[in-house]
């Protein structure tokens, strides 16, 4: 079982943090952690500040690294403000330190062959997916990628990761970039057109189901990272869990946080939120 | 901090549940450290007073579905619905790495009938380096419409009535109680008569978050228990209230504890021992943190011995 | 907010328990608002739905002693111990004020007897201008060994007998339920039974604070009540399971609540009305920001009569 | 009753916060908050900020005011930084701002004939004074002040304020500054010296119990500003109470918010913090 063996629990200063589009793009100084990310691996950081009534850490998938620089290792990341603690977090200035455990979690897994590869993100999902597309390239695949969500100032598309690609699809719910409407409904068309091997997505569970459909309609791979709810991130809570199917068929309640975030979208019994589903290791019998 | 370290050489920090013994008293909580394993990655096990397993059932079991858990003011619900692979499967694995390890081993045990117990405790018996078992009775009774064995005086006699018979003397029983009772006392005063050598206290409060967009229960169990630092006081006044009436019974206390100050509290209204759970999932080092911070406040007060401030908040009230 | 304003004029805020019409369902809480004259200099008592008082006994009562209060994380605990002036005075001073200003008026009364609830009826039956009255049961029993009365359903029940009985059918009864109780429900169906109208719940927590410099429990009473948000969770559970047994039955809830989107909880839980305490204490003005904050949120969800929303949880949780 | 007829709550800005020995010295703008503000009234801060676990307001005594200057009306105080909540106050930057509630409570009695005043602080119980001496002064009194703390670091005691009064005396415990021992210790010799006919005084409830010891001893006057721990600072939640006797001879459990801080020092009846003084009004009968 992978239990985070490079995790640490640091200290990190803020050395950068700008907005972009609706999202922050905060830099950190964290040392010798940058050394082991790996694209999909994700951080937790305390919210809040002492005498917060937050008590839980929040996960931030890592967007990318660097071993060495002005500041030592550093680790990116790509924050929307959304509720109490994300907006604590990219309201800190500069020079500010927070409390980061990372690297956490499972990584995508890239092929020992070049292949052609469509890269998926939905919102900030796009964050994990500049990282992995480099890698992709470095093993000589194709990588195209497409990046949906409600309008245009949700895209997070730096033009370095944009120029890294083969190609860039938008899409908004809106039509402010790109083509209107959701990711999934441009993926058919992509696939056939680049001959695709391998889907590797990141977004909300909606959108990873709805591609987990067409991948299995088209029969390729689809990886992908989930985001569930997590109360720890290192795996101690049994919140985050997800039905999973192991390689025995056996479905298991398994926990997003250790054995993902990074999935094998065929594994994951999809919209099972609110329920379990029958069959389960140790599921009631009904 | 020098000084408390220096002192730290004349200061004993053990602490005990009947015949068990340990090197400090500060424990993880039940449900809160996985397996053992996860927190491994981040301290030595051997540092800490005990291990305290998640409770584990009978047969293997799917808990609850997700969504598992809200963030609260000062705390969270959960509804894992003690999600476990079975004693089988726990004694096959999860049982050697903890001893592997080096930890100590206080096994939580569950179950949905009182035979459930009984069959817990007869396959735990024999099993070597465990300190002492934690019965989790806030568990819902199947065979008496779901009603949580914690809540009823009856049940939870006859749970600790079959477990105290299958071990006889081998093992401590500490049971571990709910504050959603209107009496404390009398639960206690129950669990004591049928053999329990120490007491748990708390476990989580029942508690429910609505989603105000999707205006429904939050959580995919619509309840959840509530923990955290918001439940503290809560915890300290249990303990008081059983410490008081039952003084020659050791207590392990939990109930948002976070830092050395928090444990301090329930030290002082009787907790022999502290576990630390929800503080975990906001720091993985909190159970050493939480150690090192009572040790060092500890000494600071001139406490030489560990076992003289356990209740002291009683002797010092009516001076 | 421009546009809520401007929908606000179609939007129904009232309310009512039983044949009392409120303009909006926000109220402050029994003991967290004085005598009304202090907040009346933070904005005039008309804007809210109600003043609950603080509950009035028969006689002068000096409460417990200093220290009263402890900040708990993300709450209080208090040990007031019911000061008040009495009934005499009560009616002398502080109902005349609360008519003049144009408040409406729910009187919250607290015995240490049955005989003490009847006779604060009585007292009450014929005051002009009384909206309903509060019956706060979470009070020692001086003739059942000091049990709070809210612990024991006979004792509940006698109370709430004996108060509608003294009323007829003159003035709701709303009940004021504790959550220290095994089962909230079985409490309930007791007053319900014996006559409540409404049932206002939750009051505090039985709680307690250990300072950690003198070594002793930190409010001069020893134990306190533990209110604000920590323990909102418990106050939406007791609120939805109570609603669920008993749709028909209004609710006025209260417990944590520091913002409309805490009220919403409360509202889509089954809460017909809400009370606001803690909250003022860090807030003089939390009453009014709840009023306004929640109408602009049950308008944003489409919601055109604040009834519609009350309980919404259970209907949309079956869907 | 004073109900503080005069309190606002509103949102004022940080203009000043310097360090001067254990203490902050902080300056707020107001706006016209100030013009209302007496010596002894204090203000009721929020802390923590958004998603605080602290929900209870902090009191602080007014230091002085100012009607106008560059920023408006300005208010000072002086902080100690004890625990979670001044901490968090006295961490603030220039700018920041904070939720205030005030003037608050009660104000000292001015007599309207010259006296010989001494005004008697403890620790940062100095800081209502000085705006008191200049009153008294104004008025045509003779101002002696002592005051007293722990070790020189915790005297409050700026130069302008030393200046205005005719003469300055300091103790401490340690003998850091002044004489050595607490401020009781010199106040006999004071008393008789400067022939006093009433005592000011501000700071912990064992210190004024002791002046008023005193003070019965001497037979003089003594206004007290007391500090007993406050929910709310406005009076509705009876968490502040001192037992104090009315003019009738009655001893009630009074809010030392709204009937206080400042009261007759020969009216509270003194150490009976954990107790009901015999005879208070609906005491319970034993
Ligand atoms: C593996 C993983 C990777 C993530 N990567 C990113 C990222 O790169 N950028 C980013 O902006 N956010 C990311 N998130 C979401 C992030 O962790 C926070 O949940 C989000 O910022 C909202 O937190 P909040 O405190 O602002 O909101 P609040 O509403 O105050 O959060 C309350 C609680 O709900 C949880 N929660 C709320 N929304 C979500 C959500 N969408 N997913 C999971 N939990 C949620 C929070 O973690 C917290 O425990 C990721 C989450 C996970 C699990
Ligand atoms: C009328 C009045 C005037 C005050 N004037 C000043 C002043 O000018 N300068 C200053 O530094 N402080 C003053 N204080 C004390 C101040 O209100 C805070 O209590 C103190 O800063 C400690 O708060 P904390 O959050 O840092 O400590 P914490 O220990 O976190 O406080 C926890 C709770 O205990 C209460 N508490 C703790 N210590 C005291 C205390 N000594 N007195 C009353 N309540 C306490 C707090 O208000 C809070 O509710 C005054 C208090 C009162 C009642
Ligand atoms: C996620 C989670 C899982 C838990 N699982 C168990 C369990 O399996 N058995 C048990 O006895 N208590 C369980 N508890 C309760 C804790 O052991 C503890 O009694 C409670 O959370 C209060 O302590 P805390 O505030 O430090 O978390 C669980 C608590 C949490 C938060
Ligand atoms: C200082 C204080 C005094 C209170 N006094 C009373 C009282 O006299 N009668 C009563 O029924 N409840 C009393 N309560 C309980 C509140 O009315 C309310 O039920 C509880 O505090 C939960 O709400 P909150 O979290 O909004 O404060 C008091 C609470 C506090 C904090
Ligand atoms: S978040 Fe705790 S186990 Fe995954
Ligand atoms: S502090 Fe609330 S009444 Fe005085």
């Amino acid at each position: 079982m992978k239990i985070n063996r490079r995790a640490q629990q640091r200290t990190v200063e803020i050395v950068s943090n700008k907005r972009v589009g609706a999202y922050h793009h905060m830099i950190f100084a964290v040392g010798d952690m940058a050394l082991h990310a790996l694209p999909g691996n994700f951080v937790a950081i305390s919210v809040g500040g002492p005498g917060s009534a937050m008590v839980l850490r929040r996960a931030f998938a890592i967007y990318r690294t660097h071993d060495r620089g002005n500041y030592g290792g550093t680790l990116e990341l790509v924050v929307a403000p959304h509720g109490q603690g994300s907006k604590w977090l990219t309201a800190l200035p500069m020079h500010a330190t927070v409390d980061m455990v990372g690297p956490l979690g499972t990584s995508f897994g890239i092929p020992t062959e070049p292949v052609n590869a469509l890269l998926v993100g939905g919102g900030y999902g796009s964050a994990p997916l500049f990282g992995l597309a480099e890698l992709l390239k470095d093993g000589g695949s194709r990588v195209d990628m497409v990046l949906g969500a409600s309008s245009a100032g949700k895209i997070y598309a730096p033009l370095e990761g944009k120029r890294a690609v083969n190609s860039m699809t938008i899409t908004t719910d809106d039509g402010s970039a790109g083509t209107k409407g959701q990711v999934v409904s441009v993926l058919a068309g992509l696939i056939e057109r680049y001959d695709v091997d391998i889907i590797y997505s990141c977004g909300p569970m909606a959108m990873l189901a709805a591609i987990q459909d067409i991948a299995t309609q088209t029969g390729i791979m689809h990886q992908c990272a989930v985001e569930e709810a997590m109360a720890c991130g290192i795996g101690v809570c049994m919140t985050c869990v997800v039905p999973l199917r192991d390689e025995t068929g056996l479905v298991k309640m398994s926990r997003s946080c250790i054995d993902g975030p990074v999935m094998d979208g065929a594994s994951v019994l999809w919209n099972s939120s609110g329920k379990i589903p029958d069959g389960t290791f140790g599921a009631p019998n009904v | 901090m020098e000084l408390s370290v220096r002192q730290m050489s004349n200061f004993n920090y053990s602490t005990s549940f009947q015949n068990a013994v340990f090197p400090n008293p500060i424990f993880t909580a039940s449900g809160c450290a996985g397996s053992g394993k996860e927190l491994a990655q981040f301290f030595p096990l051997t540092e800490i007073g005990a291990v305290v397993t998640k409770s584990i059932m009978v047969k293997a079991r799917s808990g609850r579905p997700t969504p598992r858990m809200a963030e609260t003011p000062s705390g969270m619900l959960n509804s894992i619905g003690l999600q476990g692979p079975g004693i089988d499967q726990f004694l096959a694995e999860d049982i050697p790495f903890l001893q592997k390890a080096g930890a100590r081993i206080i096994v939580s045990i569950a179950g949905e009938s009182v035979d459930d117990y009984g069959s817990l405790a007869r396959r735990l018996r024999g099993v070597p380096g465990l300190s002492a078992l934690e019965v989790n009775i806030s568990c819902p009774n199947v065979e008496n419409r779901g009603q949580v064995f914690a809540c009823d005086p009856i049940a939870s006699r006859s749970v600790v009535e079959v477990v105290r018979r299958v071990l006889g003397g081998e093992l401590p029983i500490i049971v571990k109680l709910s504050p959603d009772v209107t009496d404390i006392v009398s639960i206690a005063n129950e669990v004591i008569a049928a053999g329990a050598d120490g007491l748990a206290l708390i476990n989580t409060l029942l508690g429910m978050v609505i989603d105000i967009d999707t205006m429904r229960p939050k959580l995919g169990g619509k309840t959840g228990g509530l923990s955290g630092p918001a439940i503290r006081p809560v915890a300290v006044r249990a303990i008081y209230q059983v410490h008081q009436a039952f003084p020659k019974i050791p207590i392990l206390g939990m109930g948002g504890i976070a830092s050395g100050r928090d444990a301090l509290e329930l030290v002082f209204a009787g907790a022999s021992g502290v576990s630390v759970g929800t503080a975990t999932f906001g720091n993985p080092n909190a159970v050493l943190k939480v150690k090192d911070e009572l040790a060092n406040l500890l000494i600071e007060r001139g406490f030489t011995n560990f076992k003289e401030a356990v209740g002291f908040a009683h002797r010092s009230a009516d001076v």
